[in-house]
């Protein structure tokens, strides 16, 4: 700690006598910050309602249209996943529900859940609404790309959705798309189906590139004056790696999807050997599937951490402000963010232990793997280590995060099974998996979008959701999601592979029968109770307490801004100026138990700060 | 008070559905009992983790909960507690690692005494191919499957000549002796799975994948396909029968070699139409499918 | 929009631009002739990469600024190469492998 | 309006920790334009880098002969087959149009109008015959040796899948940079970045460093056209 004060108060003083030379300031001045480096921003101010609401540059708007979207794909892959249940827990009840819906079921709500859901959620939604607040710019610094951004992931959802009325249906191939199956008969949707998922990922990377880039050059070129990258809130460490990884992986996906569209339309071989359908051969020779494969998780496993590392920023500052305390080890979480980010392109094919490529990759993989366990541990102990002798407000959004931190630990405990080579080869292609992977990148990230959500919406739109259906909100879907995806684990342990649209009678497998039941009724609950969470959303926006300024006493910029809710250009005549980290929750000697990053040090004199 | 309780529970439930689960492994019928040991191994450390980081937690609810007028601890950083936290990690992560790194070594060598088994996958069942008394397997191509040649062997290979065919789902295995299996695919990806030997591997159409175990327990098993393979995945079951060498023998005579394959096939024409209808992967997934409507 | 101070002004002397641009005509025609004069091999490959990688540094460096740029915007650009060197260096061997596995089992056989 | 002096500002790895643990921007004096324009590059070496990886995996797994380029590509001059002569000149005409914008680029920064826009034409004229060769090689191929993306009569029918597809892609670049630079030259001509004039969609004002963040596409597509040349034609 003390290194790093004294860098900082050297640094102080070279600024203080570089500026005093220049301008003739005194010694003294502790509340000196570097001048501006840019001039304003300049804005183009919609005037007629579709420039103000629908074609808008205000990144704001544009993070409220992506969490709209985000969230009614989100509600179609929720109802998919009901009627997977459906067929899963009562096999026989539902004569409508064939292997093709199934599969077709299965493999939508896998794309839609982590690609247009999460990704666009979190980087979308949150990202636009809060990296402008958060760094204190006045809006994102292409906003007309921005906007474009928007309606390009607009037009890829539309272009998913309409697989679903194509002749065929949508694909059926599993999330992961792997050829060859995933273009030839006997896959359902292997026709118009594959064809519409592969272009609508490819809009989806093109558009996602615009606004990747806005969030990254926003992050790294317009912060406000006082602003330096170790003074940023997490959220903005999270949301910035995670772009990162995006912008670079995405590629990956947009190769394979390209590739694959030419496999499908032309016939060419990439991903084709030859192939001996109904006892002739295909036309294709000598293509490599598992190369798909290694392009599918070199975009899969960097996509994993696109969902995760957001989750992790936003859950540190929600857990830092609710329990009224500087977040624990603020460098080691920096750091424990973009080593995790970096280390996350050189792990993809754990996910290809049983691929069948070469066998030495394993010793590879599986030590690059758990090196990774390190820094997410790390941060999981300084997410508990904030809770410890901090004052903790048990409201919605901390129940969230500690409901956040029983599901990631669990679920990261058992990616460690699945991450150590040897151990991965009984449990891969099981329950095992969906389990680990519902717990660590569904249930773990979904929670901290509520919060989240239930943190920023008296920001948003000026009043508070409700507490009470909040907290009821809250204890269905956590015990109810855990009670889904914890036993679930054990039904991989028997042995019962994963989409497999009914176990017949196989004779260990029908102690497993009474589980998936129980499952089933579980994700019914859990489903609705979602209802619950979206009537409170439309009953709080009219009838919602009234939040006023800064209602949670924290000190991050995006609640000091001069109206609430925020209007376009963000801080009215004169942007911000930062002091501090985003942090400062009881700090000895200060007379409130929250300094604001605008505070300036003179204002709080006798506060006893470490960290600037 | 309340909240805190719950999550308490929540991870004394953990613990107890853990314990008294009636959901566990089916028994172990092969030589991979260290795979079982270092998932054991994996909850012991994991697990531990697991139960410390959630009751710290759930501590920190009981003690800290909101008082107002509390001021919380100010304190960024804690260099010494960090370190060792990181190297306590560090610790638990090779504890994790070294032992499955051990385990796969031995997984990805197969012994020199094994047998060849070849798998044949298709959309959707499973064929089988043995060397003949050479031990030895013919080399084989998916390009010349025909109905003379369902297995696509190279003619010229004399290795393939005594190979045995077994054109069944079942597939027998001597006890205590063990098995490389060389999974082959004519169509898209599939695996060869049977849990109780607790290995598998993707069969990769273009190439040849294999994996090796020994089958220590007289049984039946059935094989499961664990890779997604098209609409009737689930329905891809074969049989694998452990049994020792008297029995084996017994059921190895009754197979058809190449040989003695092409020797009938060129003597009686009529056969042919009859093996027509068994490599006609067609008819053989439309039944499927009926039957699935009928359902 | 962002217009910052000029004085420094990353102009050039004309001639660098002149210099560099005939390099790059000189290594390319240095690479054609590997082609022409047929190498084979390890020589083939070394040369190839050894002319590639140049004129891609001197494209990199001199027409696109890279080598007057700061070192924090060139550090962000080269770091994320390692990776591609990784998935690169990955995938030749697992080119070999498959290679390896073809020719074994569906042409040489006797497994 | 600022403090910055780039040339007060220390270089190399202690300017480098200095500008990133310092305020408002991390990468000093670089225009918002330029440094989107350096990352997207960055996503798109990822994509270039795919096709290649992609390209190099399916060339080293496959046991049919790969088509001998030098020869697949050689064009008859006088009668004697010279390898790889039209992948010579459109080499050739790359760079050329390479070092032109360069110059733009360098009369770009000096505010020098005419000069500037003469040479962004120029550089467009040269991408444009690239283009027009790279058409000419294509039917070539398709029509006189009759490669398809689903086989080829030389050997390996990938060869035809993948050199469509990434000079195809390539080359979709070089058009859309083509078109740019057109754009451009006009806009240089009218006199837009002295004038400030405001863009038509993005209603932003205009400025010479459109010409540098142009440069900079460009060169790239020069630089992916290097290891194109390097993969797919000499090895």
């Amino acid at each position: 700690m003390s290194d790093e004060l004294n860098i900082n108060k050297k640094r102080k003083n070279q600024i203080k006598t570089k500026s005093s030379a220049a301008s003739g300031r005194g010694e003294t001045d502790i509340d000196y910050v570097r001048p501006a480096e840019l001039p304003e921003q300049d804005l183009y101010h919609g005037h007629s309602f579709i420039t103000k609401w629908i074609f808008c540059q205000d990144a704001k708007v544009i993070g409220v249209q992506y969490t709209l979207t985000a969230v009614f794909t989100g509600v179609v892959g929720l109802i998919l996943s009901w009627m997977m249940r459906m067929q899963l827990g009562y096999p026989d009840l539902f004569p409508f529900l064939t292997a093709e819906t199934y599969y077709q079921m299965v493999t939508m709500h896998g794309m839609i859940m982590v690609v247009y859901l999460l990704t666009a959620l979190f980087l979308g939604g949150f990202g636009n609404y809060l990296i402008p607040l958060m760094v204190g710019a006045r809006d994102m610094v292409f906003p007309y790309v921005n906007m474009i951004s928007f309606w390009m992931f607009f037009v890829a959802v539309v272009v998913l959705m309409a697989s679903f009325f194509v002749p065929g249906g949508p694909t059926g191939s599993g999330w992961t798309l792997y050829p060859p199956q995933a273009i030839l008969e006997g896959t359902p949707g292997s026709g118009y189906g594959i064809l519409l998922m592969l272009i609508s990922l490819s809009l989806f990377v093109i558009g996602f590139t615009m606004g990747g880039l806005n969030y990254v050059i926003t992050i790294l070129q317009a912060r406000t004056r006082g602003m330096s990258l170790m003074r940023m809130p997490l959220t903005i460490w999270g949301i910035f790696t995670a772009t990162v990884l995006a912008l670079l992986a995405f590629p990956a996906l947009l190769v394979s999807s390209i590739m694959m569209t030419l496999d499908k339309v032309l016939e060419t071989s990439f991903f084709m050997p030859t192939i001996i359908k109904a006892g002739e051969a295909l036309s294709y020779d000598g293509g490599s599937p598992i190369l798909f494969q290694h392009l599918f998780w070199f975009f899969g496993h960097p996509e994993v951490y696109i969902v995760a590392l957001p989750a992790f920023g936003i859950v540190s500052d929600l857990i830092s402000v609710h329990s009224r305390k500087n977040i624990f080890g603020y460098r080691m979480m920096v750091w424990a963010i973009v080593g995790i980010g970096a280390l996350s392109f050189f792990v993809w094919a754990h996910h290809m232990y049983v691929s069948g490529m070469s066998p030495w990759f394993g010793f590879f993989f599986a030590t690059t793997t758990l090196i990774i366990a390190v820094p997410t541990a790390l941060k999981v102990y300084n997410w508990i280590l904030t809770l410890w002798r901090g004052n903790i407000r048990i409201n919605t959004v901390m129940l969230f995060c500690l409901g956040f931190i029983v599901t990631f630990v669990n679920g990261g405990i058992t990616g460690i099974f699945l991450g150590n080579v040897a151990v991965d080869v009984p449990l891969s292609d099981t329950y095992f998996v969906i389990a680990h992977f519902h717990m660590v990148m569904g249930i773990a990230p979904l929670m901290v979008i509520f919060g989240a959500i239930y943190h920023w919406f008296p920001l948003v739109t000026g009043r508070f959701l409700d507490e009470k259906l909040g907290k009821l909100h809250f204890w269905i879907t956590f015990l109810g999601a855990y009670s889904i995806y914890f036993p679930m684990h054990y039904l991989g342990f028997i042995g019962v592979p994963r989409r497999y649209f009914e176990m017949y009678d196989s004779p260990y497998m029908t102690s497993a029968v009474g589980m998936n039941e129980f499952i089933s009724l579980a994700a019914f609950i859990v489903g609705a109770a979602q209802f619950i969470f979206f009537y409170n959303l439309v009953k709080s926006l009219r009838l919602g307490k009234p939040a006023g300024k800064n209602p949670w006493k924290a000190n991050s910029l995006e609640w000091l801004t001069p109206d609430v809710p925020p209007t376009h250009g963000n801080w009215g005549e004169k942007l911000p100026v930062v002091h501090r980290w985003a942090y400062d929750y009881g700090v000895p000697g200060a007379k409130e138990d929250y300094i604001p990053q605008t505070t300036a040090p003179s204002e709080v004199k006798d506060a006893e700060v470490e960290k600037t | 008070m309340f909240t805190g309780l719950i999550f308490l529970a929540v991870i004394i439930g953990s613990i107890v559905f853990h314990v008294w689960t009636p959901w566990w492994w089916t028994d172990i019928a092969s030589n991979w009992s260290a795979m079982d040991d270092t998932i054991i191994l994996s909850f012991w450390i994991g697990g531990g983790v697991f139960i410390l980081v959630c009751l710290f937690m759930v501590y920190c609810i009981f003690r800290y909960q909101y008082k107002e007028g509390r001021r919380s601890e100010y304190k960024p950083e804690d260099k010494k507690l960090e370190k060792g936290l990181t190297w306590l990690t560090t610790i638990g992560v090779v504890a994790l690692l070294a032992p499955g790194l051990v385990v796969w070594n031995n997984y990805i060598r197969v012994p020199d005494n094994a047998i060849q088994v070849e798998v044949m996958a298709w959309q959707w069942g499973w064929k089988y191919r043995l060397p003949g008394k050479d031990g030895k397997l013919g080399a084989s191509n998916n390009r010349i499957i025909s109905d003379d040649n369902p297995y696509g062997l190279n003619i010229d290979d004399p290795n393939g000549k005594d190979d045995v065919f077994v054109e069944s789902n079942e597939l027998h295995l001597l006890k205590d002796r063990p098995v490389k299996i060389l999974l082959r695919s004519i169509d898209v990806l599939h695996n060869f799975y049977v849990p109780q030997f607790r290995s598998k591997m993707d069969a990769v159409p273009g190439t040849i994948t294999y994996y090796w175990f020994e089958p220590n327990k007289n049984g039946e098993y059935e094989v499961l396909c664990a890779e997604y393979c098209g609409v009737a995945h689930y329905a891809m079951r074969g049989k694998v029968v452990v049994e020792d060498e008297g029995s084996y023998n017994k059921w190895l005579s009754e197979q058809e070699t190449f040989s003695s394959f092409t020797a009938k096939n060129i003597d009686n024409k009529l056969n042919k139409k009859k093996l027509v209808k068994i490599n006609n992967l067609s008819s053989n997934k439309n039944s499927i499918l009926k039957e699935q409507d009928v359902r | 929009m962002a217009e910052t101070k000029k004085d420094q002004t990353s102009t050039h002397k004309i001639g660098i631009y002149l210099w560099i641009w005939g390099l790059l005509f000189v290594l390319s025609f240095f690479s054609y002739m590997v082609d022409w004069y047929n190498f084979q091999g390890l020589l083939r490959w070394s040369l190839i990469l050894f002319f590639m990688f140049l004129k891609a540094g001197l494209i990199m460096a001199f027409f696109m600024h890279l080598f007057w740029e700061r070192y924090a915007l060139v550090n962000v650009l080269l770091w994320p190469m390692t990776a591609i060197a990784c998935f690169v260096g990955l995938m030749v061997a697992e080119g070999k492998y498959t290679v390896f596995s073809r020719l074994f089992y569906f042409f040489v056989g006797g497994a | 309006m600022s403090d910055l002096n780039l040339d007060k500002l220390p270089g190399g790895f202690k300017g480098m920790s200095e500008d990133i643990g310092s305020d408002q921007t991390t990468f000093k004096g670089v225009n918002w334009g330029k440094a989107m324009m350096w990352i997207f590059l960055l996503s798109d070496t990822f994509v270039f880098s795919c096709f290649l990886v992609a390209y190099m995996k399916v060339r080293a797994s496959v046991v049919e002969p790969w088509p001998y380029p030098s020869e697949v590509f050689a064009l008859e001059m006088f009668g004697v087959p010279v390898p790889l002569l039209l992948i010579a000149i459109m080499t050739f005409v790359l760079i050329t149009s390479s070092g032109t914008m360069a110059l733009a680029v360098k009369y770009g920064y000096e505010k020098n109008r005419k000069m500037c826009g003469w040479f962004v034409l120029l550089t467009a004229i040269g991408g444009l015959t690239f283009v027009g060769m790279q058409a000419f090689e294509w039917s070539k191929l398709i029509f006189h040796d009759g490669v398809r993306p689903w086989g080829n009569p030389f050997g390996a029918e990938q060869f035809g899948a993948f050199f469509f597809m990434i000079t195809g892609f390539h080359g979709t670049h070089v058009s859309i940079g083509v078109i740019f630079l057109f754009i451009f030259a006009r806009k240089v001509f009218r006199g837009d970045f002295d004038t400030g004039r405001r863009g038509y969609f993005t209603t932003m004002k205009s400025d010479y460093v459109a010409i540098e963040i142009l440069g900079l596409y460009w060169h790239f597509v020069d630089l992916v056209w290097v290891f194109i040349f390097a993969f797919f034609y000499l090895w």
